[in-house]
């Protein structure tokens, strides 16, 4: 249907706390996300198919070894107290999360940033400290929204932003409250008149307040429950398959996770199918030992998918002579929803190929900290990135902070740096194809399954394709959503 | 009277005392939980870098004593510090909060304990017969479900099924009386399931407990009526530990209700708690931990108090 | 004994009744289980049927079966926890009672402490530091708890403390632990024994709010009140799963009670 | 119809052993207006089941079985049960044992008193505030106008209990049920009391109950007495002739209890084994409860320690045990200075002084056999195991005179309370102690089998040339039992002495007055008393 303005949409999240703040640098949930792109707009945005598109930025180019970046500002846009966007703030804004003092989230994205200047009041220049194909897709994340400059302290709780929505009330924890921004400079976009999003930590209060139409929208459907969903009247429920996935990574320079033979017999020890079904109920894709989404742009679909085999596996494990070993998997559902229970199936999988493994339950709290990056073999969850080199730069280059296996292969790491200043794209495609195919066969990591997103509506609501960068619509269904008639 | 004056600041003093040690056991404990608010604000995203930062800025790296000194020093002033999470001042976090948390414990207080009382001497007035029975088992089957599982069956039948209620608690500042009171209604009535059945219980067994003495069946010999036997000469004897037993129930009120904060989406201290330990917020842990600590105090104090002056040994011994 | 379970009122042989049928299928659970603890063997959720006598839940498990280990793991980990809690609770009670002085001071201030702490608050402040594991579980819960056990056991032997006996006790020069194992313990069982009745059931609903809040029992195992939170989405869309687990809880609890009821009722001395 | 209170063939039964068993068996009696009944009769012989059966009222637990009770031409078997509730009170009212139990200790007095008539719509609530201070004056209590808007705590005992006999006059019954309205109270308070019962029956013209345990007692108050025996009626008849002339044994062996024991002949001082020295004590460290106290007990005597309640005498107990540390003075024990404190003191002197206490129901536990409450000392101080420890506990039994085969295996809630003061006895006897200290052993029994239980104490005293330091408030006892008199009053020591120095004149002033308050066998005693008392007023 044709887009309508009007109605004040309501949503209930997960994730949000009483000890949020709103300094992009530090948002950490659904809820605190989609706030902040209901007020503020990003330089680039990710279109539903994986497309950086221009938001604050009208467009940019890079110099031919993809180094230097020239980003020109939209003329004409306020923020909501008035002033108007300008490089100043852009450039605060990336010094934010960027400076030496910064705690922000996203500062290791902008490390391979070496200085940042201004040219002229709607110019913007990034010079890298290596070539990045990719560096629009790092200025559309979701924390790097564009703040006024000089925003500190308390004021960041005022929400000041560009975007489409202002922010008139926000309680940590409990919920925000915006209303349409009368000025808003994007065209055909922000529909509704207001906005509230509500926090609501529980699954089944998520429901119920759907069904009893406190709400209109909620993210994280409960697996077990969406087919039951699926067929209420006036609820339509979304699965879409994104980036995020699940992985199992093991330190490589353990023994005897440092033999590859041990590795591969793990990964054909665990039986994907079995845990699609059972921990996501069919909600996901099976995964193939690389962290590259099908939605990805250069997403190997020719490789070979991994099968479940444990004669294999057991031939691997005896070439390695650890038939005996007990492997120590730790798990805790901090790392995802049902990963003791993933961990338990992989166990008794494992059991059939002769290997024997041990749960050790970790507490949830501290997951991250203690288990994650320490643990020789864990269970873990990434959300994934739009682009293949943030996602290898990220986890999976030797060297780099969250390398949670401490993988390193001279090839694959050779390539990285290659495909990352390559602009060119067949022969981006060839080595992105290739770095994959090494993953699956030498990585550290187990990858078993992509998690779809699972959202229910009230079917008052309409919208366009869904994309699957980031949940709800990534992060942008305040926007890009409206009410039928 | 002088006795219970004495009483009194004898207990403030000791309670002073007991709130003290247990700021120190707040402030230890979660010294001593694994991570700190830098690591798990930034959870997977924590880098030894970013957290350094985190920890400089929040001048996580001075010695504990330290900073619980200067955190002594400011709460004394009555300064409760900042959330390190999120930098706004505690008070603000905790003020409305709190209030919330008394505002859904008095509304609940307000249907339960009358309605405790009046089941009770009831029970205890027919006691032994179908009727105690059937209140018996009624009650005692409330106490025995699980709090999260009444909340869920009212929901599904009067929010989802009938469209009575709202199926979420949110409230505002900005709400009348009133729309605050239907908001509220369904978590008050769960919480109101699950106190009345103890409350009652306690009140028939200390009016049945009061029934064997010798001034009841003296009043009996004297040809009084069994209701007013049971409202007028036991009731006021077994005052002590209904008084008790309902000091309890609204301790229980003010800060055991996290379950059901998390059913109906209520904005209460409980769920305040419960984050700010998860994130090791310190300030708010410690500052909400000791209006808990302090409120289970004040009502136990206020429950000895009442107790005593409801027996006139106590009361009058100045004469 | 006999004599007086022959004179026990129809509520409390039903209540005897309901506790001694939990308590058989909780020894003898993988002999009257028809499947597997965790074996998945349906469909998500599948209704009553020859093959599963009270349908599957949310991941395809037979509920009858879960319902039987679920008896097993609850009680036997309500129970443990129970008897620990006593032990804590009520030998500390007594030492106190009967020591008096510093003594007496030192152990009511400690659990005037922990007691002004919220429970709830606290169990989840040490399970999520250590972890839920089940020793760490039963002892959190143990603690937390016997300091309620330790108040009655105190009050319940300074009144016995006060008979003579004890002083003639005393006076015989008698030492501390064979007077609360001779003269104050057989006095103050009954009491404390209706308190256990009850204590037991608040800490079986405890470890099911624990559960709900996931820090219980952890999955696979199976326990009641995690069944409960696990299936408790389904209530709202007319599946009356999560029913049985939440049942069989308050069936229990009001067994106990009403044994606990006709214990106190004996113990009051009233006989109407 | 000249009676105003007929029972005829009256049997009640209570349920005990899962059966209805008759505890009260083919009873009659009348009561003619101002005529006072008194029944006499061991603890459970059913008197007080009687009394409450008048007024058409069982305990939970009994029933009237069969027989009839017409109170002013009512028959109670048919009444309905709301006539029954409208007849108590206003036809016939009840004065209880204990009165400290029986009052509401929740509301004044006077509300006590007034609820009666208003509840039963006789009269208003301000005329009966204003009869009550009346029957308040008549009725000797101190400021009549005020003392009802006191709460039950505030009265001492005798006052409570005459606050009580008001109570039941509020209706203005015909009829009251005392029921042991004395028991609980001092020999000196009793008095009062029984003035009290005396003003209402003879100058009101009321019929009166008289339950009572004490012969000597009823004797001052009574017209007739119906002497009972379980459940059953051993004889009545006219008090002075009863009393003078009783036909049954066991009004007999009832009368006989306070005869004198033959006088001792003391030939030589026997050595001192216990002598205290200026002890002084206190519970709260502010007040002393006693001070100055100087005693000395020999071997093979008895001191007996007298003293209304509350003058210190158990408190006394306590120092000399150790239980209550003294602040000052020094307590020596086979001249050895014992340490003040229980926890300091060696086991060998533990066992030589062995305590026995008022109340054998709490001074047993009641958990334990029989065989281990005697055999833990026999453990304890002499390693007694197996067949010697059996031995001895069934020589202990037999000393005591109970047959050891019987009781060795019961538990001691299964005992009656002569008898579990026998084994309260027995294990101090076990431990073969020098001296024991006896805290007012026998008030709690009654009088037949606390005859029986100091003839026991006199006989193994003979035998065994034990000490006792013999605590009581009951002069008849220690008329029976002393060698030595201590007299105490509010913690001091006021006059001590042999025995027949203490009871010949001249007297301190306290001393006077506790042995002119104890009841003779003589049914004019209270009313020469009285007259005596209101004379000297004058
Ligand atoms: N509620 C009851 N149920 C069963 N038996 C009872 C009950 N009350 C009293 N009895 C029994 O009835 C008998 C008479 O009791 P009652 O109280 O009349 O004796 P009493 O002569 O007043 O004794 P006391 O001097 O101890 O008051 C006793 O054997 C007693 O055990
Ligand atoms: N545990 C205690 N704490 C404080 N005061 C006490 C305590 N026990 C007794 N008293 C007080 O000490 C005084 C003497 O009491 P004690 O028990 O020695 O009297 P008694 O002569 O044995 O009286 P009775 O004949 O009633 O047994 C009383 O005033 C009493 O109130
Ligand atoms: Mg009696
Ligand atoms: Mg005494």
């Amino acid at each position: 249907s044709e887009p309508k303005r009007g109605g004040r949409f309501i949503m209930g999240c997960t994730g949000g706390s009483t000890t949020d703040s709103m300094d992009p640098g530090t948002l950490t949930s659904n809820m605190n996300y989609s706030i902040n792109w209901q007020i503020r707009n990003s330089l680039v945005e990710i279109d539903h198919n994986f497309k950086p598109i221009p938001e604050l930025a009208e467009s940019w180019d890079s110099s031919p070894d993809a180094k230097v970046w020239r980003f020109k500002l939209r003329k004409g846009v306020e923020f909501h107290n008035g002033k108007t966007m300008t490089a100043e703030d852009v450039i605060f804004t990336i010094n934010h999360h960027r400076g030496e003092k910064s705690k922000s989230v996203v500062k290791p994205y902008l490390k391979s940033v070496e200085n940042i200047k201004a040219d002229g009041k709607y110019e913007v220049i990034f010079e890298l400290s290596g070539g990045s194909a990719d560096f629009p897709f790092i200025l559309g994340d979701h924390h790097l929204t564009i703040c006024p400059a000089g925003t500190k302290g308390r004021e960041w709780e005022k929400g000041i932003g560009t975007g489409g929505y202002i922010l008139e009330k926000w309680e940590p924890g409990v919920k925000a409250f915006a209303t349409r921004n009368p000025n808003y400079w994007k065209e055909g976009r922000a529909f509704f008149d207001e906005i509230e999003t509500l926090s609501i930590v529980d699954t089944n209060a998520r429901t119920n307040a759907l069904k009893t139409g406190q709400i209109h929208y909620m993210d994280r459907v409960e697996l077990k429950t969406a087919s039951l969903m699926k067929r209420m009247p006036g609820i339509n429920v979304t699965a879409t398959t994104g980036t995020a996935h699940y992985s199992i990574p093991m330190i490589v320079d353990q023994t005897p996770y440092s033999d590859n033979n041990v590795r591969m017999a793990l990964k054909l020890a665990v039986n994907r199918e079995e845990l699609l079904k059972q921990v996501l109920r069919g909600y996901g894709e099976l995964g193939n030992d690389h962290p590259i989404a099908p939605v990805n742009q250069y997403f190997a679909k020719n490789l070979e998918q991994r099968k479940y085999d444990p004669d294999k596996a057991k031939f691997y494990m005896k070439k390695a002579g650890m038939l005996d070993h007990v492997f120590n998997l730790h798990a805790a559902d901090a790392a995802f929803a049902g990963a003791v229970d993933a961990a338990i199936l992989i166990k008794e999988q494992a059991k059939k190929a002769g290997l024997t493994i041990n749960v050790v339950r970790e507490p949830d709290d501290g997951y991250w900290s203690n288990v994650w990056t320490k643990k020789e073999w864990c269970m873990c969850y990434w959300t994934g990135r739009p682009t293949e080199d943030m996602m290898f730069s990220l986890a999976y280059a030797s060297g780099a902070p969250w390398n949670d296996t401490h993988w390193k292969n001279k090839r694959f790491n050779n390539l990285l740096i290659d495909a990352r200043a390559e602009l060119d794209t067949g022969k981006r495609r060839q080595m992105y194809l290739e770095m994959q195919e090494i993953c699956r066969n030498d990585g550290g990591t187990i990858v078993p399954m992509y998690n779809q997103m699972v959202e229910a509506s009230s079917d008052k609501l309409a919208h366009g394709p869904i994309a699957g960068n980031m949940p709800m619509d990534g992060f942008r269904n305040t926007e890009r959503w409206w009410f039928k008639s | 009277m002088k006795n219970v004056l004495i009483l009194i600041s004898k207990r403030l003093g000791a309670s002073l005392a007991t709130i003290f040690i247990i700021s120190v056991i707040i402030f230890i404990g979660v010294e001593m939980l694994p991570g700190d608010v830098a690591e798990t604000v930034l959870g997977q995203s924590a880098t030894p870098e970013t957290v350094t930062a985190f920890r400089t800025q929040l001048k996580l790296d001075l010695p504990p004593h330290i900073r619980y000194g200067a955190w002594l020093k400011d709460f004394i002033h009555g300064d409760f510090g900042k959330s390190l999470a999120n930098g706004r001042p505690v008070s603000e976090l905790i003020g409305w909060r709190f209030a919330n948390t008394l505002f859904l414990a008095l509304t609940t207080a307000v249907i339960a304990v009358p309605l405790a009382i009046f089941l009770g001497m009831l029970a205890a007035f027919y006691r032994n017969t179908f009727f105690d029975k059937l209140i018996s088992i009624t009650t005692l089957s409330f106490i025995s479900f699980p709090e999260f599982f009444i909340a869920y069956i009212l929901i599904s039948i009067l929010s989802v099924k009938l469209n009575i209620f709202p199926s979420l608690a949110m409230i505002d500042q900005d709400m009348g009386f009133t729309s605050k009171i239907y908001a509220i209604l369904l978590p008050s009535l769960t919480l109101t399931c699950v106190v009345t059945a103890h409350m009652m219980r306690q009140t028939r067994a200390a009016i049945i407990n009061v029934l064997a003495s010798a001034y009841i069946e003296m009043a009996r010999i004297k040809g009084i009526k069994r209701l007013r036997i049971i409202v007028h000469h036991a009731f006021p004897n077994s005052l002590s530990p209904v008084i008790n037993v309902i000091a309890v129930n609204l301790a229980y009120l003010i800060v055991g209700v996290v379950i059901v904060e998390v059913v109906f989406v209520y904005p209460g201290l409980g769920q305040l708690l419960v984050d700010s330990v998860a994130k090791r917020d310190l300030p708010v842990v410690q500052a909400s931990g000791l209006i808990f600590s302090i409120a289970y105090i004040f009502l136990n104090l206020a429950a000895d108090i009442l107790s005593m002056l409801s027996n006139p040994k106590l009361r009058q011994s100045s004469i | 004994m006999l004599n007086l379970l022959r004179q026990s009122p129809i509520s409390a042989r039903i209540g005897m009744g309901i506790v001694i049928l939990n308590i058989l299928v909780a020894v003898f659970a993988p002999l009257i289980a028809p499947y597997g603890e965790t074996s998945v063997v349906g469909d998500v959720w599948e209704t009553f049927s020859g093959k599963f006598y009270l349908g599957t839940d949310h991941i395809g498990r037979d509920l009858f079966t879960r319902m039987i280990y679920g008896a097993r793991n609850t009680i036997a980990l309500a129970f443990i926890t129970t008897m620990l809690s006593f032990l804590l609770g009520s030998f500390s009670g007594f030492i106190a009672a009967v020591k008096g002085g510093w003594t007496d001071q030192a152990l009511s201030r400690t659990v005037d402490i922990v007691m002004a702490f919220p429970t709830l608050i606290f169990a989840l402040m040490i399970l999520s530091v250590l972890g839920s594991s089940i020793p760490t579980l039963i002892f959190t819960i143990a603690i937390l708890d016997s300091t309620r056990v330790y108040r009655l056991s105190r009050a319940v032997a300074m009144d016995i403390e006060v008979m003579e006996f004890v002083e003639a006790a005393r006076l015989r020069g008698e030492g501390l632990w064979w007077i609360i194992r001779h003269e104050i313990l057989p006095n103050a069982m009954p009491p404390l024994i209706a308190e256990f009745g009850l204590r037991f059931c608040f800490i079986f609903l405890f470890i099911a709010c624990l559960s709900f809040l996931g820090l219980g029992l952890q999955p696979p195992l199976a326990d009641w009140g995690g069944m409960v939170r696990e299936n408790a989405g389904a209530i709202t869309f007319g599946i009356f799963v999560p029913l049985i687990p939440a049942g069989a809880i308050a069936l229990l609890t009001v067994g106990v009670n009403l044994i606990v009821d006709w214990f106190l009722h004996l113990s009051s001395g009233l006989h109407d | 119809m000249n009676n105003l209170l007929e029972i005829k063939n009256l049997y009640i039964e209570g349920f005990y052993e899962n059966q209805w068993q008759p505890i009260v068996k083919d009873i009659s009696l009348e009561l003619k207006r101002g005529e006072v009944l008194g029944l006499i009769g061991e603890s459970g012989a059913g008197k007080s089941t009687i009394g409450l059966a008048a007024m058409g009222y069982t305990r939970p637990g009994c029933r009237l079985a069969s027989g009839s009770i017409n109170l002013e031409g009512i028959e109670l078997f048919d009444a309905s049960e709301e006539d029954l509730r409208l007849i108590k009170s206003s036809k016939i009212a009840y004065v209880a044992q204990s009165a400290a139990a029986s009052f509401n200790p929740s509301h004044r007095i006077i509300k006590q008193y007034v609820e009666a008539p208003v509840h039963h719509g006789i009269m208003s609530c301000e005329k009966a505030e204003k009869e009550a201070v009346e029957i308040y004056r008549r009725l000797f209590l101190p400021t009549p106008e005020k003392i009802g808007y006191r709460y039950p705590h505030e009265l001492s005992g005798g006052q409570l209990q005459r606050a009580m006999v008001a109570m039941a006059m509020a209706c203005k019954p015909n009829i009251i049920v005392f029921d042991e309205p004395t028991t609980a109270l001092d020999v000196t308070t009793q008095i009062e009391v029984l003035a009290a019962v005396k003003e209402i029956t003879e100058k009101m013209n009321k019929a009166a109950l008289y339950i009572t345990h004490d012969l000597a007692v009823v004797a001052q108050v009574a017209h007739r007495i119906m002497v009972l025996r379980n459940g059953r009626l051993v004889e009545e008849g006219e008090t002075r002739q009863l009393i003078k002339q009783p036909n049954k044994n066991y009004t007999r062996e009832l009368l006989n209890v306070r005869s004198l024991r033959e006088e001792k002949i003391i030939t030589d001082k026997m050595a001192v084994i216990l002598d205290i020295k200026n002890v002084a004590a206190t519970y709260t460290g502010q007040k002393n409860v006693l001070e100055n106290i100087d005693l000395t007990v020999r071997k093979g005597r008895t001191v007996a320690l007298v003293g209304e309640s509350g003058s210190g005498k158990s408190t006394l107990a306590k120092v000399i045990t150790g239980l209550l540390p003294a602040i000052q003075g020094s307590i020596t024990f086979f001249e050895k200075k014992l340490p003040r404190e229980l926890k300091n003191r060696k086991k060998e002197d533990l066992r030589k002084m062995q305590m026995i206490y008022q109340m054998p129901d709490t001074a047993l536990n009641p958990r334990q056999t029989v065989r281990k409450v005697i055999g833990r000392p026999l453990k304890f101080y002499f390693g007694l195991k197996g067949k010697a420890a059996e031995d001895r506990i069934k020589e202990l039994l037999s000393k005591i005179e109970l047959d050891p085969d019987i009781y060795i295996d019961r538990l001691t809630t299964e005992l009656s309370g002569g008898e579990k003061q026998r084994i309260c006895i027995a294990r101090a006897l076990a431990a073969e102690p020098d001296l024991i200290i006896c805290d007012e052993i026998t008030s709690a029994l009654d009088q037949l089998v606390a005859e029986g239980i100091l003839n026991l104490l006199q006989d193994l005293q003979n035998k065994t040339n034990m000490s006792y330091l013999f605590i009581t408030h009951d002069l008849a006892t220690v008329k029976a039992i002393a060698d030595k008199i201590v007299i105490m009053l509010k913690g001091k020591i006021i006059e001590q002495g042999e025995k027949k120095q203490v009871l010949s004149p001249p007297h301190h002033e306290y001393t006077d007055k506790l042995l002119a308050s104890v009841p003779e066998m003589d049914p004019d005693w209270l009313d020469n008393l009285l007259e005596e008392r209101a004379s000297s007023f004058i």
